[in-house]
């Protein structure tokens, strides 16, 4: 059941959903025809190290004794893959409503947030990034582009596309590896296309991770307000988080642009752009399809087909791909739970994932999504093996074939 | 035989051409023997008798009343129920007394609409005073007085009990005889039968053989547009012709002249609504399945209305258009 | 518009209560109470069970004791017990089209929530009915007489059955069986739940009955290509593919199959679902019926190159039954009645990805599983897998591909059935570990529950949870062990479970060509797609076209008891309409009343049927009563208002306008 | 028919095979809609004649709904094509009536839709409901007015004048 | 619309308001008569009996150019036609030849030479029926006679069956012809843009020709019963020429480029009572020329010459009143296109009055000949 949004409801669910509320609501009648199958607690990465896995929240909401579900940090454990949602079989939306609702709900009883969780969120609402750097900084990377990437508040005109370049790919160096090779291809393909640069601002996706943060909220506000002051025709953006927070969360904001992630946009442009692609690479890849791009909003094929215009790429399949992918463990604030996982005792998905790419005996890892490069770059670090890898996003290793 | 001992006879005319008049005048040497066996009593188009005379006879004093023209002022609203009081026998003449005739066309306009357009918005009048037609003018001391224009088109049959109907536009002189001999030999069917045959005009039509048994038609096509076949089946041609769905007894006068039959002689008596029932006739006729190809089929019919209900909008199911017309879109220029 | 006068005519209005599904929506009395004042209604009351015997014979009491020639009934659907209320009517003496139903149960009880408006719609609906029914004319049922042949469609155990009974009955019955041999899916299967006695065992001795029954005329490796006519009289194309094999000539001898230039068997058997291996030239399985090879030109040497030493054909030389000329024919036959009973296909596993089927070697469907079961398979009745071993722990999936939003929302009723006696036959062939994954098990039907408990004592475990992931067991991933991800509901733990053979128990779903099979007998589909029944519960095996009848998973899942109980049921109806000779068919056929017809001929071309001909010598339009259907396009259609339709008349149905209209 | 408790009134032609079935199936499963729509049974939508989508109206109807069987599924193989054709030609003369198209409708409904029944009554009731009551029996009478008038004076003439013997 | 105005006794109007000597007497002619379209009269005297004021009411009105909006153009010509019954074949003509305008197509010659057979042949049995069956009773049977006797039936009881029949006889010949090429003689239907329904067969040709023969003498015989009927009355020809049926207005005919009379096409041109050209435009341009008063009294609008301006009901060198049908078309063209035939018409127009000067005399009464 992918993340899509039903035609008559303007979006997942009301904003002023609560609990309480819930089973009211179309999304709550689905959940009380919950046939307490398991498939969600069977698929969940971290399934087994959590007291109330999916299933047993449903049937505990069911029966009111949600206190008591509260009080365990199941919820914390949940990295927002999407897989359970995926395959339930009767179309519940446990990722999109049913868990950050229990999750909101955790955190306020938790005696105290994990630390690293509890910085990076003040540093996004403070700074507008998670890395606590600062905004002005923000387009800096610009700079050390190949090709020229306009800002908007400098060119003062409409432009087709508006590319929200979000935090990791703006200010990690390995993120901007991924800018500039966008950016390259923008170029190639001559896209009108602009940044917001320094006037930008985290989508606020992972400080969604719970559903009715004030964090989110801030960012919302001030991000339609910039997008608001400037006339475009389609947002494109490059990391999978904001996409869906685009897509999902911002309509109930009024936001209805024509969005689109880098990936299937480059896919519309792909015939454009073979020719361009001149110089072989010679590797095998194997592909790792992003939850947030593949079960949560669909796009499984168009990272393949990118990879199969590049000259000299041989494409292996890990054991679990397309829907059924496993996670890098970043989403839902993973991304800064990694030292509280390790405390109990949780293996971490990152070196799962990575395992299980080194068995296809491929040089190459392909990603999607920004906050992968770094989970799985570092899962490679700690974990030994014979056969060297690369971490490369698709769009990196475009712009590695595409002719000067 | 002295006059007084013929059957009296009356002819009037409401809203109408003269048409039906010339027909009766059209019954040539036959009009002698009429004349002979009738006394005329009131034919405003030939005879001097007035108004007066008319309300001077006794009541039921006229044999037979035939009464052309549909009923568009209190005048006229008048005279048929002043002829219906004379008359023993009132006989509707013409399509225009049966059905409302080509002026019931105006039922698709609003009374305001159509004076507004007339005397003040047609591009030949200078009426700067914007002056109308008044109910009455007054003239030292007394007034000149004029009827009032109904908002709605009748038939006869709308105001006044009727006998018997002559249809036609204008009827022919074949029927009118016909019509008059069975009068005078008192040989008539029930009341409120149409005195002309009760079979649609493809029987009479001499092109009947030429129509094919699967006609199944792409389009509708406009006589200007196409070079008439003399010999073939009108329909046959993608031309719309009325015939299968009116009366014969016309002997397929237009057909012979070339041109289509536009239904002058009305339904026959099993039909409810001429145009709607032709309107089955022609959309079943047709060969597309999908909305688009049957829209575009559908273009050479452009006035449903004025096609299907030329002479029988007054005693259309709907009897006129509702609500504010459209000519106030033409006034200015954009069709509707 | 002649109406005749209304002394004449005095109806009788009776208005039901269907216990309180009527009354319990609307005020009963207010409505006998309005329609009591109608012009023309002589007797108006209401009653609680019209449909039954006693209303009946209420009504036929009225109608001799009040002289009454009209009767309105208003209750149900006309299209449920209409003809009911008509044979009442005709008992009494009067003439049953006299008599009309108004739906106040299904168009206004059972679905307004409002009484007073609910009321008030009722009245109006008699209002209509009344003014109607004074209108009708005296008709009579016009008889259509019925072939005695019967066309079945589909050689599973439900053709099969059915036509054999129809046979046994003396009936001449033709089966068209698309695959080269009757017996479909239940061929396939080893042995069959609860009684676990062997499927061929029980569907050998029938199909082989049909082979030799005189009365049937079994047509293999053939399709229906196109279906005319009506109730009694459809006439029916069927297309015979070519099988190069001469059937009369050939005995089954297979002398041509040892022949076969290929003297191994090399290509993939469909029967045995691509396990085994067979030659081009080739019997489905050994009790095939009719027991005559064919060849696939897709494989055999000859089609492809025309150069092969046709060493089968030396084989065959006495009877010479090989014919490599052999073309598609064509036939045309005159059938009475037609018994669909297409049957189902299973749901492909691919489109569930995280199973891995088609990725995994060790993954098998159900039916692949029969196969590896049955000794007449591929393997000889040992469950070796691809990798050539047996397997030491088997996990079966229950509700593959069924009771899921995102394949088939509902349950397919056998998968839960034939998994434990997987298990059984598995554990029994084995010894293996046996895991059953399920989310309910359900064992409806006789000697079911039995069957469960006994297959739960022998030792299965049973998980009650469905499997989430499934991956190679990294402990050793080389020959093929896999494992199963699953949460024991009842446990609360997740489960990591290593099986050697994963049994998917695929559901059923209609066959893939279901609407082209559809439109050719004019049948319906309910939601799920499968074909739709006339009625659920009164008529679960008429479809809506008359004289068409389903039997088994055509009509949705269900076992070979229940299957084999709707063929018998089928043929039954089938057989009552052939016997009685005739069916009646509703007198609403149009006519032309020449006297005004004006031989425009506008009506001639819009006649589906061809019914409307020109009267050559009056030049008039002409209906042939036979082939008219009633559907009344010409009536609409006919510019002078020329053509009637019987029940159906012009003045009949303005007056029903008239009357729904009426405020009550 | 005061503008307070008007409520329009709907005259539904459903085809036998398909759509009258399928309110049927709706009533089956007790499927809740508005009560405003009054079902007449034909054999085929084919059967409908345009005369009687213009007396429905004529007699009071505000709206009038044509049900018939998906193309290619009608039970006489090419009827509803035909109702198709006669639809696209009605609306036009209605339009040119004054009478607006939204009030007459054409759905194709199988025997299995019984929820489109339930969908397609209760968005026509919205729709009849926004456009207002038609009630063509009131327009004729005020119609009319302009001619009742003139005929009383003339009954009341009659009465008056003696009748010579 | 040709207008007669028949001469009537002065008579008591039943039901006008005269009571009282000193108020003015009124006197009310309802219908008139013995012309096509719907009249009334209101004369107003004055003490000493003389007219004072006079009102020719038309009580009916139709709306054609307003319901002719929203038709297909092919139909107009059939829908135009009914505007009168008595002279279809000119609405007809009239609207097919505007269609011609609209599309830009010349109707190729056989077919305009269809158009104008009709159109003289229509021209011949109308104005046959205008003298014969209206106008005829007033001279034949004479002014005074009464209601009963004023009438087609009276004068054929007066001149006698045989000359009735032939009277009856040309006209029946006449009409047959235009319903050979228009289906109906009453609402024809050839008209089509760019030219006619139908065909001339050969083989009818000659009954044609015979019969534009006995026209020709019927017309003569006509000529002969004009002048015996009326000129030869002295008190007839001392009415028509008296003041009272003197109308000096403007007068608007159709004339060729020779300045010579035809019915069909050609410019439209405007002489006054002097006989000087006003102006001359094509019927394209009417709408620069010719414009309608409205008056509250009648529904009919009264048409006048724009350039002069609305004057009222006044006659004289300069009224922009301008009267049309024979006398104008005789009075705004030089002479027929077509060569007199013995004792022509212009002999009759110059004897009475024996005034000069190009034939403008005012006298209605002559112009319907």
């Amino acid at each position: 059941m992918i993340a899509t949004i039903e035609p008559e409801l303007a979006t997942v669910c009301q904003r002023d959903t609560t609990l309480e509320t819930l089973l009211q609501q179309p999304e709550g009648r689905r959940i009380l025809s919950c046939i307490q199958c398991g498939i969600c607690a069977g698929t969940c990465p971290y399934g087994e190290y959590m007291d109330f896995p999916p299933r047993r929240i449903i049937s505990m909401l069911r029966r009111g004794l949600m206190e008591e579900v509260f009080q365990s940090d199941s919820m914390l454990r949940c990295v927002a893959c999407y897989a359970c949602m995926t395959k339930c079989p009767r179309g519940i939306r446990l990722s999109d409503v049913l868990l950050p609702l229990v999750k909101e709900q955790t955190l306020q009883r938790a005696p105290e947030m994990p630390a690293e969780l509890q910085r990076s969120l003040q540093n996004t609402l403070r700074y507008g990034n998670p890395m606590g750097e600062s905004s002005r900084k923000r387009a800096n990377w610009v700079t050390t582009s190949p090709v020229p990437v306009p800002i908007l508040a400098e060119i003062r005109r409409p432009v087709d596309v508006l590319w929200f370049v979000e935090c990791y790919t703006s200010y990690y160096p390995r993120g901007q590896d991924n800018s500039r090779a966008v950016a390259r291809l923008f170029n190639a393909l001559g896209i009108d296309f602009a940044i917001l640069g320094n006037e930008e601002k985290c989508a606020g996706d992972c400080g969604q991770l719970t559903w009715e943060s004030g964090l989110f909220e801030t960012l919302t506000d001030y991000n339609m307000e910039i997008l608001r002051k400037y006339k475009f025709n389609r947002l494109v953006t490059g990391d999978t988080h904001a996409y869906n927070a685009f897509r999902i969360r911002y309509p109930m904001y009024g936001f209805n642009y024509e969005l689109e992630h880098t990936t299937p946009f480059l896919t519309r442009h792909v015939e454009q752009l073979k020719p361009r692609l001149k110089k072989p690479l010679n590797v095998t890849v194997t592909y790792h399809d992003a939850c947030c791009l593949g079960r949560r909003a669909g796009f499984y094929e168009e990272g393949r087909t990118l990879l199969r215009a590049i000259p000299g790429v041989k494409l292996v399949e890990m054991v679990h791909n397309r829907m059924n992918s496993l996670c890098c463990g970043g989403g839902g604030g993973g991304m800064w739970l990694d030292t509280y996982f390790k405390q109990k005792g949780m293996d971490r998905l990152s070196e799962r994932r990575i395992k299980e790419a080194l068995a296809t005996g491929a040089d190459v890892l392909a990603i999607s999504c920004p906050y992968e490069v770094y989970r799985f770059e570092d899962a490679l670090k700690t974990l030994p093996h014979a056969r060297p890898m690369r971490v490369r996003d698709v769009v990196e290793l475009l712009a590695e074939s595409l002719e000067d | 035989m002295n006059p007084t001992s013929k059957p009296k006879v009356a002819f009037y005319w409401c809203a109408s051409c003269g048409g039906c008049e010339e027909a009766v005048v059209d019954l040539a040497e036959d009009i002698l023997n009429v004349v002979e066996a009738v006394e005329i009593v009131f034919w405003p188009v030939a005879m001097d008798f007035k108004k007066q005379d008319l309300e001077a006879m006794p009541d039921r004093a006229i044999a037979a009343a035939l009464v052309n023209g549909a009923i568009r002022t209190s005048e006229q609203e008048e005279m048929v129920r002043l002829l219906r009081r004379k008359s023993q026998c009132l006989i509707s003449y013409g399509a225009c007394a049966q059905l409302g005739g080509i002026p019931a066309l105006a039922n698709q306009f609003e009374r305001e609409e159509i004076l507004r357009y007339v005397y003040q918005e047609a591009p030949s009048v200078i009426n700067n005073s914007g002056t109308y037609p008044q109910p009455a003018t007054p003239h030292n001391g007394d007034t000149v007085t004029l009827p009032a224009f109904r908002n709605s088109v009748r038939a006869l049959d709308q105001v006044v009990e009727v006998d018997y109907y002559i249809p036609g536009c204008p009827p022919t002189p074949a029927l009118t005889k016909a019509a008059l001999d069975a009068l005078l030999a008192g040989r008539l069917p029930p009341r409120g039968t149409v005195l002309a045959p009760d079979v649609a005009l493809c029987e009479q039509c001499p092109r009947l053989e030429s129509k094919p048994k699967d006609l199944s038609l792409d389009a509708f096509q406009r006589p200007h547009r196409t070079a008439l076949d003399p010999e073939k089946c009108l329909l046959a041609q993608g031309i719309p012709c009325m015939g299968p769905a009116t009366r014969s007894g016309c002997e397929a006068l237009c057909i012979k002249g070339n041109m289509a039959c536009t239904g002058c002689f009305g339904p026959t008596s099993r039909v409810l609504d001429h145009g709607a029932k032709i309107l089955s006739c022609f959309a079943s006729a047709l060969a597309p399945k999908e909305p688009q190809g049957i829209d575009q089929a559908l273009a050479g019919l452009p006035d449903p209305v004025g096609t299907f209900y030329r002479y029988s909008l007054a005693r259309s199911l709907l009897r006129r258009k509702r609500g504010p017309s459209q000519t106030q879109h033409f006034i200015r220029g954009n069709p509707p | 518009m002649r109406t005749p006068r209304p002394d004449q005519v005095r109806i009788g209005f009776y208005i039901c209560h269907c216990g309180t599904n009527i009354a319990g929506a609307l005020d009963v009395g207010e409505v006998v109470n309005h329609v009591a004042g109608l012009p023309g209604v002589a007797l108006a009351r209401d009653y609680k069970y019209l449909c039954s015997d006693p209303g009946q014979e209420l009504i036929q009491h009225d109608i001799r004791d009040h002289g009454l020639n009209r009767i309105v009934v208003a209750a149900c659907s006309p299209l449920m017990h209409e003809r009911t209320f008509r044979r009442a009517v005709e008992e009494a003496g009067l003439n049953p089209f006299y008599c009309h139903m108004v739906n106040i149960r299904e168009h206004d009880a059972w679905v307004h929530t409002d009484r007073q408006e609910a009321t008030a719609k009722a009245k109006a609906l008699a209002t209509g009915a009344v003014r109607r029914v004074a209108l009708h004319k005296p008709l009579e049922t016009k008889k259509v007489p019925i072939h005695g042949e019967v066309l079945v469609v589909g050689g599973g155990i439900a053709g099969i059955h059915a036509a054999l009974i129809l046979a046994d009955a003396g009936k001449r019955v033709y089966l068209v069986e698309r695959e080269p041999t009757i017996g479909g899916h239940m061929a396939r299967f080893d042995k069959t739940f609860p009684t676990l006695d062997c499927a061929a065992c029980i569907l050998t001795p029938k199909m082989s009955a049909v082979g030799a029954h005189p009365n049937i005329t079994l047509w293999t490796y053939s399709e229906v290509t196109q279906v005319e006519g009506y109730v009694g009289n459809f006439n029916v194309t069927v297309t015979r593919k070519p099988r190069y094999v001469i059937e009369d000539a050939c005995t089954g001898c297979l002398q041509c199959i040892e022949a076969c230039i290929y003297h191994d068997a090399r290509f993939p058997d469909e029967f045995n679902l691509g396990l085994g291996k067979r030659k081009p030239i080739h019997l489905p399985f050994p009790q095939a019926t009719p027991p005559v090879v064919l060849i696939d030109p897709g494989t055999c040497i000859e089609f492809k190159t025309g150069k092969c030493k046709k060493t089968c054909v030396e084989a065959c030389a006495d009877r010479r039954a090989i014919d490599f000329q052999q073309r598609e024919e064509t036939r045309q036959i005159q059938v009475g009645t037609i018994i669909i009973a297409t049957g189902f296909q299973t749901f492909d596993p691919r489109r569930i990805p995280y199973y891995g089927y088609g990725v995994f070697p060790t993954v098998y469907t159900a039916l692949e599983v029969e196969r590896l079961l049955n000794a007449a398979g591929p393997t000889g009745g040992e469950v070796i897998l691809r990798n050539g071993k047996p397997p030491q722990r088997v996990g079966i999936v229950h509700c593959v591909g069924s009771r899921d939003e995102n394949t088939n929302r509902y349950c397919s009723r056998v998968c839960c059935l034939y998994s434990l006696k997987l298990a059984h036959l598995i554990k029994e062939h084995t010894g293996a570990e046996v895991y059953n994954f399920y989310i309910d098990i359900r064992t409806p039907g006789k000697g079911m529950e039995e069957f469960y408990n006994r297959v739960a004592e022998e030792g299965m475990h049973l998980v009650r949870g469905k499997v989430a992931d499934v991956y190679p067991d990294p402990a050793d991933p080389a020959n093929g062990r896999l494992m199963l991800q699953v949460e024991d509901t009842l446990m609360g733990r997740i489960l990591k479970v290593p099986v050697d053979m994963l049994v998917l128990s695929v559901g059923l779903e209609p066959r893939a060509d279901t609407q082209e099979v559809r439109r050719k007998f004019n049948l319906c589909c309910g939601p799920e797609g499968f074909f739709l029944e006339r009625h659920p519960k009164l008529a679960p095996v008429s479809s809506y076209a008359e004289g068409v009848f389903l039997a088994g998973c055509c009509q949705g899942p269900k076992d070979i008891p229940d299957t084999v109980a709707q063929a018998g049921a089928a043929a039954a109806q089938a057989l009552a309409l052939i016997v009685r000779g005739y069916t009646e068919q509703e007198p609403n056929t149009a006519y032309v009343r020449e006297e005004d017809c004006s031989g425009c001929k506008s009506c001639i071309p819009l006649c589906p049927y061809t019914a409307i001909s020109l009267a050559a010598d009056k030049q008039k339009a002409f209906i042939n009563e036979a082939l008219c259907k009633g559907c009344g396009v010409c009536v609409a259609a006919c510019p002078s208002g020329s053509i009637g339709q019987n029940l159906f008349e012009d003045e009949q149905l303005l007056s029903e306008v008239e009357g729904v209209l009426t405020y009550a | 028919m005061r503008e307070g408790n008007w409520r329009p009134r709907i005259v539904a032609f459903f085809c036998n095979w398909c759509t009258y079935t399928a309110a049927d199936l709706a009533g089956v499963s007790r499927l809740k809609y508005a009560p405003n729509a009054r079902v007449i049974r034909l054999m085929c939508s084919g059967r409908l004649d345009p005369q009687l989508v213009l007396a429905a109206f004529a007699r009071g109807a505000d709206g009038v709904l044509i049900g018939g069987c998906h193309p290619g599924d009608c039970h006489y193989l090419e009827g509803n094509y035909k109702t198709l054709r006669r639809f696209r030609l009605l609306r036009r003369l209605l339009r040119d009536l004054g009478i607006e198209e939204e009030r007459l409708r054409l759905e194709w409904v199988s025997a299995a839709e019984g929820e489109k029944i339930r969908q397609v009554v209760t968005d026509m009731v919205e729709t009849l409901r926004a456009l207002g009551p038609l009630d063509l029996p009131g327009q004729f009478r005020q119609w009319d007015q302009e001619v009742e008038t003139l005929k009383a004076q003339v009954v009341e003439a009659e009465r008056l004048t003696p009748q010579p013997a | 619309m040709s207008v007669a105005t028949p001469i009537l006794p002065m008579r008591e109007a039943s039901g006008a308001s005269s009571a009282g000597l000193h108020r003015p007497r009124r006197v009310t002619i309802d219908p008139i008569t013995r012309l096509e379209g719907h009249g009334k009269i209101e004369i107003f005297l004055d003490e000493k009996g003389n007219v004072e004021r006079a009102f020719m009411q038309v009580p009916e009105l139709r709306g054609f150019e307003v319901f002719s909006r929203g038709r297909p153009a092919e139909d107009m010509p059939q829908i135009t036609s009914r505007i009168c019954g008595v002279c279809p074949t000119a609405h007809h003509l009239a609207s097919t030849k505007t269609l011609d305008d609209l599309y830009q197509v010349e109707p190729p010659p056989a077919a305009r030479k269809i158009r104008e057979l009709v159109y003289n042949t229509f021209m011949l049995e109308d104005h046959a029926l205008h003298f014969f069956v209206l106008g005829g009773p007033d001279f034949v049977v004479g002014p005074d006679a009464p209601p009963q006797q004023r009438n087609i039936v009276g004068l054929i009881q007066k001149v006698g069956l045989d000359a009735g029949r032939k009277v009856i006889g040309m006209r029946r010949r006449l009409r047959d012809l235009i319903a050979y090429f228009g289906g109906k003689v009453v609402h024809p239907v050839l008209g089509l843009p760019g030219g006619v329904s139908k065909a001339l067969s050969p083989q009818d040709l000659p009954g044609f020709q015979q019969l534009a023969q006995d026209s020709l003498e019927f017309a003569l015989w006509t000529l002969q019963v004009f002048k015996q009927a009326v000129l030869a009355n002295p008190e007839y020809v001392k009415l028509i020429t008296a003041e009272a049926y003197t109308h000096k207005t403007c007068y608007m005919g159709m004339v060729d480029e020779q300045d010579k009379v035809n019915f069909y096409d050609g410019k439209l041109r405007v002489v006054d009572a002097g006989g000087r050209e006003v102006c001359r435009f094509a019927a394209r341009q009417y709408l620069d020329h010719i414009a309608e008063h409205v008056e509250p009294w009648s529904y009919v609008k009264f048409p006048y010459l724009k350039d002069r301006g609305w004057k009222g009901f006044v006659e004289g060198v300069d009224t922009s009143i301008y009267s049309v049908a024979p006398l104008a078309r005789l009075n705004a063209a030089t002479g027929m296109a077509t060569p007199p035939g013995p004792g022509g018409l212009r002999g009759i127009l110059h004897d009475p009055g024996g005034e000069t000067g190009p034939p403008h005399t005012g006298q209605p009464l002559g112009a319907n000949y």
